[in-house]
């Protein structure tokens, strides 16, 4: 279409092949990881209840067990705050959940705009100082990939962008307004090839370890 | 007005007294929206102004821009500023009819050569020229004609400035902005759908007063009234920050007057003067009156989503687009799967052999 | 010093005396490099694929692992334990392969050699990490590929490798045979005990371990009183009596794969329909769990303990203990395999209990308890054996602020390693064995 | 109005201009009485809330004068309870509003005599005194 701004871009083919590539993506990593199926234990089990055993694994792993509490304090905390943090930015504010609405065909109540500005604020301090701790604490700096420190940026782009248009800071609003949809974009397309896939890995992952221990009789 | 007389002449002929000149420059002033203490500056200009010529074409519109103008403010200060002009052609306006009306308009041109505004309201098809004519001309050919010699070109509406109604998709007559036809003038686009009355003779006052182009934004428009976006300026901006928004048009929200972002509101996006110039005497402006802008100043606003559909709802496509690269991803995967396993296979027979 | 300690420190001399070869010759480094991915393909599925992918390089796991808690060596975090397997996973299985392969480095000798130290000096298997993870990664089970992995390549450490082609070979451990069974059989038979060897018609296996057999044959004798106790028919081979399974430990599956073989075919050979597995972590996870799994089918018989035999036959009135304890307190060292891999976590407990003991849990014990250091082939190492001293001084500060009168474990490798470790510091809290207490408060 | 005021559309919304605006003018009164230049503010300039320009004016009050000027239409102006802050409406001929200004000086300008006035009105007057 002739005299396309970047606004029209990023709402219309923009967020269109963005939503077609994290669909595709995603599906496709979930499945070819999936369909290479699980060797078969063939071992007697000694607790053959293993949808509990994997239900109460995606539970108890939402809290590490009092053992290791101490050891990981600083990063169970500010990981559960980001997320947090991140969540009612992203799914309580107003124009975000028309956004949702327009897509999924129900919503949901909104929060006055200050927490969303105060969490969004909180998520993106938080983000940056697990980027630092990352980039600084010799265990993650280590296991760290070129995956790590990109999925942060790339989540960092739309807190960054979202906040800013938000307090008419810098560009233009629409022009703030575009780069924030598109930095949304840029991540739903990052999302498939890169560990932010572990929103959806998570849990499986969690409720496979059940099971493996629950057949050991182990509540894991 | 005698075209020898200068504008202060003008007035004092009229009985207008001094005090009454420097009210017209005051409220000319406001009305191009400089700072008070640019007051003297005007007066100065305007008592030496020498009245321009003014041509008034109309091509592929609804005259809902003239509508604005003439019915905005019955005899004001603006009216004075028409007074001002020599309106020399506006086939809606003028007395004269059929050659006569075309005859002035040549007549004007040829004595003002140079020195005229041509103001143009309507979008000019160019898929076929003879879908708009005037006098057996074409829009294409006369807007050619008469911008040849123009001083500036004030494209008033956003039909003129950027296609409008017209040059909406999925634009059958192939309707352009005047901009895109002539690229040798200063063009002054005042956009609106109508453009605010109060906006066009500002301009016209700026003309008048300083005789140069206004100071212009990316989009061609005068930045004096197009600096600002609507939201910014809208006295509704506090119950956005708070987030208390009208979801329906006859809720309690809406009673209250809260913010209509979940309405459609195009504010955000949206440059003009709505917010503080108002419309109808300063009595309100559509926000005001309970219904979200729908951003009839910016270009092709017609094509953005329906105005009622939530500035940050994007065109996502279809459920089934989505369902489809689903269903592309599962078998991609299934395959990139069964192609590992077999690896995994040739494997598990290695370590048998 | 005890006798017992005076054998454990003979043992780590004869293990000394295992000539610390060299890798051996044959194969090239190309050979090695792709054996080892080989292997690592062989035991990547989709479980292992989501366990990969979920991974977000948090580094907790580090937080769990003894070896990082006492070196503070990052390298020794668990998640850079597997970080080969995760560089095949990425360049030859995952569903983004094609995105990934360019700017995933492949796997190289090199690597080999580097991750060799980090699995089998710096990992006992314990599975802590597991515990830990967040996302529910099981880490321990890529560890345990990459180790695998590397003992494709034939890359394990020299002295596991020699262990294990011994007794893939020769079907025994340093030198323990079914020559060396029946001899120490013959004096513990001498000494009163009552133990068959070779017995037709028997339907219960008993297995015991090389450490067993050299360091604490009085363990084996306590076996043998509670089997007859409860009026078990049952025996031990000369043949297949071995428990322990040095292919596992030193990653090979196919000397994994011979070792149990000889005790499943023993047992479907002699109509055998449970097999008791004595005072042992790795020996009774090999059979128990792995067992099925090496072999392909399932077991012809059930697998147990001695711990669970134990706490089953109290259950069932067949077996009763004198509570001669007299409140005296003991500190339970939960053998990682028997507890947090093998499920066994409540029945030590109860029996300590039932003899009159308080337990002095230590700060963390059961399904978070510290490795005893000496794990899956550990303590035969000679270049683990800084990294294992470290780990001990760790269990022990636990067991001080426990304070109990005594440790008791249920298995021979963990006593072996807290035997040589305490000896090493002059530490001298008594270590004593579960069975063997068992044994001393029967009723007669 | 008694048919607009039945709808029920209410704002109890602040732009927050109001306070900013009476600091302005607290500003511009001390820089009057500081001896400076006076200060024209122009309320069409400010975003306003239906019912903040009525708050203003409240709030200004009424002083001590009010004045009509008959020239292009009426205009008003009326000192405020503050003296120097000029409240100025300008109408047309219909008595529609065309401009509003605060104008913070000791006399609005409008109200001044215009020399160019005072020459006309001699003009006239000694053409009257001339019949």
């Amino acid at each position: 279409m002739e005299n396309m701004t970047l606004l029209d871009f990023a709402r219309g083919p923009g967020l269109q092949w963005a939503l077609w590539i994290f669909c595709l993506g995603v599906v496709w990593r979930i499945v070819g990881a999936m369909y290479l199926l699980g060797n078969k234990d063939l071992s007697k089990a000694r607790r053959t209840n293993y949808i509990r055993s994997g239900l109460r694994a995606i539970l108890t792993r939402s809290t590490p067990a009092e053992a290791f509490e101490e050891k990981i304090r600083f990063q169970h905390i500010s990981g559960y705050a980001w997320h947090l943090a991140l969540f009612v930015s992203v799914l309580f504010f107003a124009p975000h959940i028309l956004f949702f609405e327009s897509i999924l065909g129900f919503s949901w109540p909104h929060l006055p705009n200050t927490i969303i500005l105060f969490s969004g604020a909180v998520a993106t301090a938080l983000l940056i100082a697990l980027l630092i701790r990352r980039a600084t604490h010799p265990v993650q700096r280590l296991i760290s990939t070129a995956d790590d420190y990109i999925s942060i940026a790339v989540v960092l782009l739309p807190l960054i962008t979202g906040l800013a248009a938000f307090a008419h800071i810098g560009l233009r609003y629409e022009t703030m307004l575009a780069l924030h949809l598109l930095s949304v974009e840029l991540m739903l397309i990052w999302y498939p090839f890169s560990k932010l896939m572990h929103a959806f890995m998570t849990f499986p992952a969690r409720y496979q370890t059940g099971t493996f221990f629950g057949h050991r009789g182990i509540k894991a | 007005m005698r075209k020898d007389q200068n504008l202060g002449e003008y007035l004092r002929s009229q009985g207008v007294s001094r005090r009454g000149f420097l009210k017209f420059c005051s409220a000319t002033a406001s009305l191009m929206a400089l700072p008070p203490s640019a007051v003297a500056q005007v007066a100065e200009a305007l008592a030496a102004a020498r009245r321009p010529s003014v041509i008034w074409l109309s091509f592929q519109e609804c005259t809902g821009c003239t509508e604005s103008l003439t019915r905005s403010h019955s005899p004001t200060v603006e009216s004075l500023i028409f007074d001002a002009i020599s309106l020399d052609y506006h086939h809606t306006l003028q007395a004269a009819a059929g050659h006569g009306a075309e005859a002035a308009r040549e007549a004007a041109q040829e004595e003002n050569k140079g020195e005229y505004i041509l103001v143009v309201d309507g979008s000019i098809p160019v898929d076929n020229p003879a879908y708009s004519t005037i006098a057996g001309i074409s829009n294409l050919d006369m807007l050619k004609d008469s911008a040849k010699d123009c001083f500036a070109i004030v494209s008033v509406g956003t039909c003129a400035a950027f296609g409008g109604l017209p040059g909406a998709a999925p634009n059958p007559t192939g309707a352009v902005a005047v901009s895109d036809i002539i690229t040798d003038k200063p063009i002054i686009n005042v956009s609106g759908c109508p453009p605010i009355p109060v906006v066009i003779t500002g301009v016209l006052a700026h003309f008048l007063t300083f005789g140069t182009i206004p100071e212009l934004d990316a989009l061609g428009r005068p930045t004096a009234f197009f600096g600002q976006n609507i939201h910014d300026r809208c006295y509704r901006r506090p119950f956005y920050e708070r987030g208390e928004f009208a979801e329906t048009f006859d809720d309690e929200g809406a009673r209250k007057g809260w913010c209509l972002y979940k309405l459609g509101c195009k504010g955000p996006i949206t440059y003009n003067a709505c917010a503080t110039v108002k419309w109808n005497q300063g009595m309100g402006f559509p926000i005001q009156a309970g219904h979200g802008c729908i951003a009839c100043s910016e270009p092709r606003f017609w094509d953005k989503g329906g105005f009622y559909d939530a500035l940050s709802t994007g065109d996502w496509g279809t459920r089934e687009a989505l369902l489809g690269a689903a269903g592309a991803g599962a078998a991609l995967g299934v395959a990139s799967a069964i192609r590992a396993r077999s690896r995994k296979k040739k494997a598990m027979a290695e370590e048998e052999a | 010093m005890n006798s017992q300690t005076t054998r454990a420190l003979e043992m780590e001399a004869a293990l000394e005396q295992i000539e610390p070869t060299i890798e051996r010759k044959g194969l090239s480094d190309d050979e090695r490099v792709e054996r080892a991915k080989q292997a690592f393909l062989r035991k990547l599925d989709g479980r292992k694929a989501v366990d990969l992918d979920t991974c977000i390089h948090c580094g907790m796991c580090a937080e769990a692992c003894p070896f990082y808690l006492t070196t503070q060596n990052e390298k020794y975090a668990p998640v850079h334990k597997y970080r080969l397997l995760r560089r095949l996973y990425r360049r030859r299985l995952s569903p983004m392969r094609w995105l990934y392969k360019p700017f995933t480095p492949d796997i190289t000798i090199d690597d080999l050699r580097e991750w060799r130290h980090y699995v089998f000096d710096a990992c006992t298997g314990c599975a802590r990490c597991d515990m830990i993870c967040p996302m529910g990664v099981n880490v321990s089970s890529l560890i345990r590929i990459v180790r695998e992995g590397i003992g494709a390549a034939d890359l394990m450490p020299p002295r596991l490798q020699r262990l294990k082609n011994e007794q893939r070979d020769k079907n025994s451990i340093v030198g323990v045979d079914g020559e060396y069974l029946r001899n120490v059989v013959a004096t513990l038979n001498d000494q009163g005990a009552d133990i068959p060897l070779d017995k037709d018609g028997a339907d219960t296996m008993l297995l015991t371990t090389v450490t067993e057999l050299r360091l604490f044959p009085t363990a084996l004798a306590a076996n043998a009183k509670i089997l007859n106790k409860i009026g078990a028919n049952w025996t031990m081979y000369t043949d297949a009596f071995e428990a322990a399974n040095l292919g596992y430990v030193a990653g090979d599956t196919k000397a994994l794969r011979t070792a149990t073989a000889r005790i499943v075919e023993k047992a479907r050979e002699q109509g055998i329909k449970t097999v008791v597995v004595g005072e042992t972590g790795h020996g009774y996870q090999t059979l128990r769990w792995l067992g099925a799994n090496t072999m392909g089918e399932r077991l012809p018989f059930d697998v147990y303990s001695i711990l669970e035999v134990v706490a089953q036959a109290q259950a069932d009135g067949r077996l009763e203990l004198k509570q001669q304890a007299n409140g005296s307190s003991v500190s339970y060292q939960d053998p990682c395999r028997l507890s947090r891999k093998g499920g066994i976590l409540e029945q030590p407990r109860r029996i300590l209990e039932s003899m009159g003991y308080e337990i002095r849990e230590t700060e963390v014990h059961g399904r978070e308890d510290y490795c005893c250091g000496g794990g899956c082939g550990e303590y035969v190492l000679s270049t683990g054996s800084k990294l294992r001293h470290k780990v001990f001084d760790l269990k022990r500060h636990q067991f001080e602020d426990a304070g109990a009168d005594e440790v008791v474990t249920a298995c021979a490798s963990c006593r072996y390693n807290l035997l040589i470790g305490a000896e090493k510091v002059e530490w001298d809290t008594p270590i004593t064995s579960l069975v063997e207490t068992v044994a001393a408060h029967m009723a007669d | 109005m008694s048919s607009l005021d039945t709808i029920p559309v209410t704002t109890e919304v602040a732009t927050g201009n109001v306070e900013p605006l009476l600091h302005e003018i607290r500003h511009a009164l001390k820089r009057l009485a500081g001896g400076e230049q006076g200060t024209t503010i122009d309320l069409k300039s400010l975003p306003l809330a239906p019912g903040e320009e009525e708050r203003i004016e409240a709030t200004l009050g009424t002083g001590e004068v009010r004045a009509e000027v008959d020239a292009l239409g009426p205009t008003l102006i009326r000192e405020t309870s503050y003296p120097g802050v000029w409240l100025i409406t300008h109408k047309n001929a219909d008595n529609a509003v065309v401009a509003r200004f605060i104008e913070v000086t000791y006399i609005p300008e409008l109200l001044r005599s215009q020399p160019e006035d005072i020459d006309a009105g001699i003009d006239r007057l000694e053409s009257e005194l001339r019949t």
